[in-house]
């Protein structure tokens, strides 16, 4: 076992365009990700201050409605299919499972190359309702019949772009699964298995078995807009109710697998700042799974006000409040992971702290959303936007970021300016909070969403949230440009393991080697997160 | 692989692992049939709240024409099972021709299927067409769903088709050994999975009397 | 180098092949489910509701069946079994949420 | 929160006051206890952590504890929800119509009007009919919200506790002016809106065609003035010749009864230059050819 490596790491080797749009190497794929997704969330945060800009006072400021309409269709879209599904699993889930197993890949490398392509194909189609067409579908990112059906812009695309990402969604899922359960290094049994990797595991399942759902429903619509015959057209026996079933036994589901790789994140970056095993492993893994699980049967929660029988909501009411109890685990498990911690303040664990904070704010607003007599007052309001927000943005937005600063010394080799990156902090986490907290206000005043224009009385927490978006957009570019500023010029080594961390991918090398390791991979002796049994690692 | 500083990592993604196709396979047949599951609840509730007109159309699908694909569809699954054992076995040419009956099978189910659909477009109960915009309540989501899910079902014959013809192929060319034989597994499971989905689509379509 | 992964905490040991007979009495039952099926739904079209229950009903025991032994469920790793469960209740739970909900109404 | 104006106010407020209330206990506290947790367990504080792997008693206590919490959350939603599907048998019957953009009442005795002016402390349903797509019958001072889903007879109740005039507001995606797609509902004593009614109630003297058109909506999207709103305005469009999309193939047509009557009927035949498919319904079973004659005879004056 050489102690000196003489690996290439993967960002040597070949070189081109080509070396990297074709690459099998999980870790170049990553990176792919990674790329196109940083594009497409700047795209979708363009788009979002534009609707803050042109909702700062009431009546027409920049925008004509129906542009408006595109726009908001637009940004969820993207934000939805294009960004936060696909985020943290695309991206570190493909740049670290295999390393946080000891593995050197996938188990299907090409396969999870098809996925990348698929997903840049959808993308493509997405946003090429930009041009093509009669503009960007105008519905909502949720396409309600008959709505969907009836109006004249370019739903078809927009609908067709969200099958194909679905179909990369789910060949990523299933890659996953099958990673896990043949490639795990020997001696890492499941219940060694660091929680990042508990956490894919059971969005993979969502992935694989809720997706085939909304890829069917959205054929219909397809197939709606062609024959046009009225599938969900009452006056021939159809049901334009049964459309907000299917699509939400599917995007309610997709919300965990928005939030649980998030969770994820969150579980590696604590026990290492905390210096300390994590408390109460098995709970923090299992409720992964229960909450993958019962987030299956609580779709209804969407349609409180859709005419669903008091049977069903009763049922899809009390399922809700289930699904808080296995995330209501997880953060007291993390909180009492800091206790008698030896509690490093990092970037990295900045970004989990704000998650806690703002995914609980977003959770217990689901909470009062979950519940009927609120509901049926909350539903499609600025509320509901807020809510969604809160745990999209604060929370897996949030983890997203972290992970990004926790790992960025790992795939780059290279280290950031930690002063801006903590002042970039600061700016995200003032302006997060001024832009969405007075959209749960708005909400409980009674201003519905989707709205172009609003009444006066909404004025007040309109002009906060849009200075807040002001705030957070400085932050944003703050924080990018850190990064990359750091990637082009940093001389800085941070070596393997900058920040005293555990799981296997801080033994190797920064960045690691195409192999992904450069001697043996070896397991602290207590499960994945026991510090006192650390093995040393030489530089 | 083997690594540059001299030590293989025990598992690997670059490693032929049989077990890990066959269960990457398992998992895409389950999405497969969530796919069509969805297409089910569609079917429960509009029989649900349309029963009547579900149970009047039915009358006009052929029960006779039904049931003979079913029997191909059943014997084809067995011919492709059977060809597994026969690589396994080591009888490359058995497990040929037997993967060439299923083909048959395949193409005799797709010839019945035509027969079906055309002489239901004849009769105008294709969606869009004149005769199905006059069918009262009901009955129009019935031969919707009908052609829908049959035709969906139908694709999936002519993509596993395929499959097994790429099958033969890398058969021939000895690709595929009584050492090797996780394609034909594979391709035999998704043909399967196609019978599975035609056992429930049958009684559902034309049985519901 | 034909290496296959060592790591085999779920491989099971050895592959069983399935007998041609064994294949050829699997199809037997199957197309005598298939006739009893068509015989109950044709014959029995008085019955209505239970032939709906009876022809779904038969219909299951044949996916088991082309499951069990075509599909090798029977001697494939137990895991298998268990994830094709999960699923089946996945789809149950589904439509059985969706149609409490349309009872209802 | 603005103020409750319904019988249900109290019980959705409760419960709102419930849920908050607990969440922001949780909220503070386990934030408090997080930054604490940081300050007092930094490395320079506590350079050597202990590692606790866990404790079942605990695990279970934090199980068990947000179990009956969220228990009692779900209690007080249901019971402040429960009352809003059980219509009093004495309600007063109104029937709500939406189309877009644009909500219409319908009174027992047959009185049309664009609000709704309802009695005080009368039970009010209304019968929830959508004429196109998905719209959603809102307003926040009753806390009262449901959707009106087309060819589904869906409906809501409410009874109002305090005189004022209250906001109407569409909750649900309706297209283009969704956002403007407003209406009242004015309490009044008992006896004001009885003399209200008799007012409404007496026809006026627009022209036959003119009324239609009002009681449907259709000014929603046309101007009688020339001005271009979602569709074209009916200002001398009577024998004027235009372009016309039809089947994806651009012709001539001149405007003339039959062309008025079919683009009534099946809008969607023949799409006007310049406008959008699939925005305009058809009227074909709402409009009677008796008032498609008055129409044509409106807008020949215009
Ligand atoms: C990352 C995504 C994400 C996540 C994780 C969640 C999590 C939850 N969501 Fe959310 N939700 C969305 C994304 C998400 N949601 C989106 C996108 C929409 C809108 C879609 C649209 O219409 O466009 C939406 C809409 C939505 C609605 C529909 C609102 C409406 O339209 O009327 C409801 C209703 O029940 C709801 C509820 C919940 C609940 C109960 C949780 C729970 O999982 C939250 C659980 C968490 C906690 C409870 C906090 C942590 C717990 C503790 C700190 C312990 C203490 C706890 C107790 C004492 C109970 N959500
Ligand atoms: C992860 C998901 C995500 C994220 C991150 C965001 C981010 C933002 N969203 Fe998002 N939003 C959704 C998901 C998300 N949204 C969804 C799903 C909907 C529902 C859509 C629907 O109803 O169908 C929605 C709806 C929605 C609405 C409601 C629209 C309506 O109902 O009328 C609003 C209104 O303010 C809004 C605003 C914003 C803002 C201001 C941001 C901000 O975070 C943006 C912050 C902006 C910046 C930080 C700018 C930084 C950078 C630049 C300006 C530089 C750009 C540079 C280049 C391009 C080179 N969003
Ligand atoms: C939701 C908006 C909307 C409503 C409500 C609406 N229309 Fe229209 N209408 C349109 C649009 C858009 C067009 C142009 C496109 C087309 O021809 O379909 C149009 C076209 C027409 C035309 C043809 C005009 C021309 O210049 O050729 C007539 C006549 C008409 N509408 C009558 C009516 C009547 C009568 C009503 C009410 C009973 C009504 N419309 C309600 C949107 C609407
Ligand atoms: Cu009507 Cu929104
Ligand atoms: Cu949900």
């Amino acid at each position: 076992m050489a102690t000196v490596s003489t690996d290439l790491n993967y960002l040597q080797g070949k070189k081109g365009l080509f070396s990297w749009i074709f690459s099998v190497d999980h870790k170049r794929i990553g990176l792919l990700y990674l790329y196109a997704l940083i594009t497409f969330f700047l795209v979708g945060v363009t788009l979002g201050i534009l609707m803050r800009l042109e909702l700062l006072n009431p009546g027409k400021d920049l925008l004509e409605a129906q542009t408006y309409n595109q726009i908001f269709t637009l940004h969820g879209v993207i934000m939805i299919f294009l960004f936060i599904i696909p985020s943290i699993p695309a991206v570190f889930g493909n740049f670290f499972l295999p390393i946080m197993l000891g593995t050197d890949d996938v188990s299907f490398p090409r396969l999870n190359l098809l996925s990348w392509w698929i997903y840049i194909i959808g993308a493509i189609m997405a946003l090429s309702t930009l041009i093509f067409g009669d503009g960007p579908a105008d519905t909502g990112w949720t396409f309600y019949a008959p709505y969907s059906v009836k109006t004249g812009t370019n739903v078809t695309m927009s609908v067709l772009a969200a099958f194909v990402l679905g179909f990369s969604s789910i060949l990523t899922g299933l890659n996953f699964i099958v990673t896990i359960h043949r490639l795990r290094t020997p001696g890492m049994t499941f219940l060694k298995m660091p929680l990042f990797a508990w956490a894919l595991y059971a969005t993979s399942w969502i992935q694989l078995l809720a997706t085939p759902i909304i890829g069917i429903t959205l054929m219909m619509i397809v197939a709606e807009r062609f024959f046009g015959v009225g599938l969900f057209d009452p006056s021939i026996g159809g049901d334009p109710i049964l459309y907000q079933h299917l699509f939400w036994i599917y995007s309610h589901p997709a919300v965990y697998i928005m939030a649980l790789p998030a969770f994820g994140i969150i579980s590696e970056l604590l026990p290492t700042f905390a210096r300390r095993t994590i408390f109460g492993y098995k709970a923090i893994a299992f409720s992964s799974l229960a909450i993958a699980f019962v987030g299956y049967f609580i779709w209804g929660h969407h349609m409180f006000t859709s005419g669903m029988s008091g049977t069903g909501r009763f049922i899809f009411s009390i399922l809700t409040f289930l699904v808080a109890i296995p995330t209501a685990i997880k953060v007291f498990n993390w909180v009492a992971t800091l206790y008698k911690g030896s509690i490093h303040v990092h970037t990295p664990l900045l970004y989990a702290l704000a998650f806690i904070f703002q995914f609980m704010i977003g959770g217990f607003t689901g909470l009062l959303l979950g519940a009927l007599a609120t509901d049926i007052h909350l539903h499609d309001t600025y509320f509901v936007v807020g809510h969604f927000h809160y745990v999209m943005f604060g929370g897996t937005g949030f983890a997203f970021f972290g992970a990004l600063h926790y790992w960025f010394p790992k795939i780059w080799g290279k280290m950031y300016n930690a002063k801006v990156a903590n002042t970039a902090f600061t700016l995200l986490f003032i302006g997060f909070n001024t832009l969405y907290f007075p959209m749960l206000i708005a909400g409980l005043m009674g201003m519905p969403r989707r709205y172009y224009d609003y009444l006066p009385e909404f004025h007040l927490p309109n002009m906060i949230s849009t200075f807040g978006s002001w705030i957070l957009a400085v932050g944003l570019i703050l924080m990018l440009g850190n990064l990359i500023y750091a990637y082009f010029k940093s001389k800085e080594k941070p070596g393997r393991n900058p920040w005293g961390g555990i799981t296997l991918e801080w033994q190797t090398q920064s960045p690691p080697p195409v192999q992904n390791f450069d001697r043996m991979p070896e397991l602290p002796k207590n499960g994945p997160y026991d510090f006192e049994h650390k093995p040393t690692i030489k530089e | 692989m083997e690594h540059a500083s001299g030590f293989v990592l025990p598992n690997s993604g670059h490693n032929r692992d049989a077990e890990a196709s066959k269960m990457g396979m398992w998992l895409f047949l389950f999405t497969e049939l969530l796919l069509f599951g969805g297409l089910f609840i569609v079917y429960m509730v509009y029989r649900m709240i349309n029963h009547e007109a579900f149970l009047l159309s039915s009358f006009e699908l052929d029960v006779t024409m039904g049931t003979i694909n079913t029997v191909v569809l059943l014997v084809s699954s067995m011919t492709i099972a059977m060809s597994i054992t026969a690589i396994q076995k080591g009888n490359i040419k058995l497990s040929v021709n037997l993967l060439y009956a299923t083909l048959a099978a395949a193409i005799i189910f797709m010839v019945i299927k035509y027969f079906e659909w055309s002489s239901k477009i004849h009769h105008g109960l294709f969606p869009g067409m004149d005769y199905y915009e006059s069918l009262p309540k009901g009955e129009g989501l019935f031969f919707y769903l009908y052609f829908f899910m049959t035709g969906l079902h139908a694709l999936h014959i002519i993509i596993g088709a395929v499959i097994i013809g790429v099958v033969i192929y890398r058969t021939k060319k000895g690709l595929v050994t009584s050492e090797k034989y996780t394609l034909t597994e594979n391709a035999g499971l998704y043909w399967h999975l196609v019978d599975l989905i035609w056992i429930y689509l049958f009684p559902l379509f034309y049985l519901i009397h | 180098m034909e290496n296959k992964n060592l790591h085999n905490t779920e491989n099971h040991k050895e592959h069983h092949i399935s007998s041609y007979k064994d294949h050829f009495s699997t199809l037997l039952a199957l197309l005598l489910l298939t006739v009893v099926t068509v015989v109950v739904s044709v014959f029995g079209a008085d019955l209505r509701s239970l032939s709906v229950a009876t022809a779904l009903l038969i219909a299951t025991v044949k996916v088991v069946v082309v499951a069990y032994y075509f599909m090798h469920l029977k001697y494939d790793m137990k895991l298998y079994t268990w994830l094709v469960v999960l699923v089946a209740v996945l789809f149950v739970a589904f439509t059985a949420l969706t149609s409490i909900e349309y009872f209802n109404r | 929160m603005r103020t409750g104006a319904s019988t249900f106010a109290e019980g959705v407020d409760l419960s709102l006051y419930i849920i908050a209330g607990i969440s922001i206990v949780f909220l503070i506290g386990i934030t408090a206890v997080m930054i604490w947790f940081v300050f007092r367990y930094n490395n320079k504080r506590n350079p050597k952590a202990s590692h606790i792997e866990g404790n079942n008693t605990i695990e279970v206590v934090w199980t068990v504890i947000p179990t009956i919490l969220v228990m009692i959350m779900f209690y007080y939603g249901w019971a402040g929800f429960k009352p809003m599907r059980n219509v009093p048998d004495n309600a007063m019957v109104v029937k709500a119509y939406a189309q877009m953009w644009k909500f219409s009442f319908e009174y027992p005795d047959g009185t049309y009007s664009d609000t709704l002016v309802v009695p005080i402390n009368q039970p009010v349903k209304l019968e929830l009919v959508s004429r196109d797509v998905l719209h959603s019958f809102y307003v926040p001072a009753f806390r009262i919200k449901e959707d009106m889903v087309p060819g589904k007879d869906n409906f809501l109740w409410f009874e109002a506790t305090i005189e004022g005039r209250y906001d109407v507001l569409c909750a649900e995606y309706c297209g283009q002016l969704h956002s403007y797609m407003l209406s009242s509902v004015t309490v009044v004593p008992r006896q004001r809106y009885d003399e209200w009614l008799a007012k409404a109630a007496a026809t006026g003297d627009d022209h036959p065609g003119l009324a239609v058109m009002k009681q449907n909506a259709c000014f929603t999207c046309h101007s009688i003035d020339g001005s271009k709103l979602i569709g074209p305005s009916f200002k001398g469009i009577y024998g004027k010749t235009e372009i016309v999309v039809t089947d994806g193939a651009e012709r001539e047509i001149t405007i003339d009864d039959e062309y008025i009557s079919r683009s009534i009927k099946d809008p969607n035949a023949d799409v006007v230059q310049g406008y959008m498919k699939g925005l305009m319904i058809s009227y074909e079973n709402t409009i009677n050819d008796q008032q498609i004659a008055d129409i044509i005879e409106y807008i020949k004056t215009l």
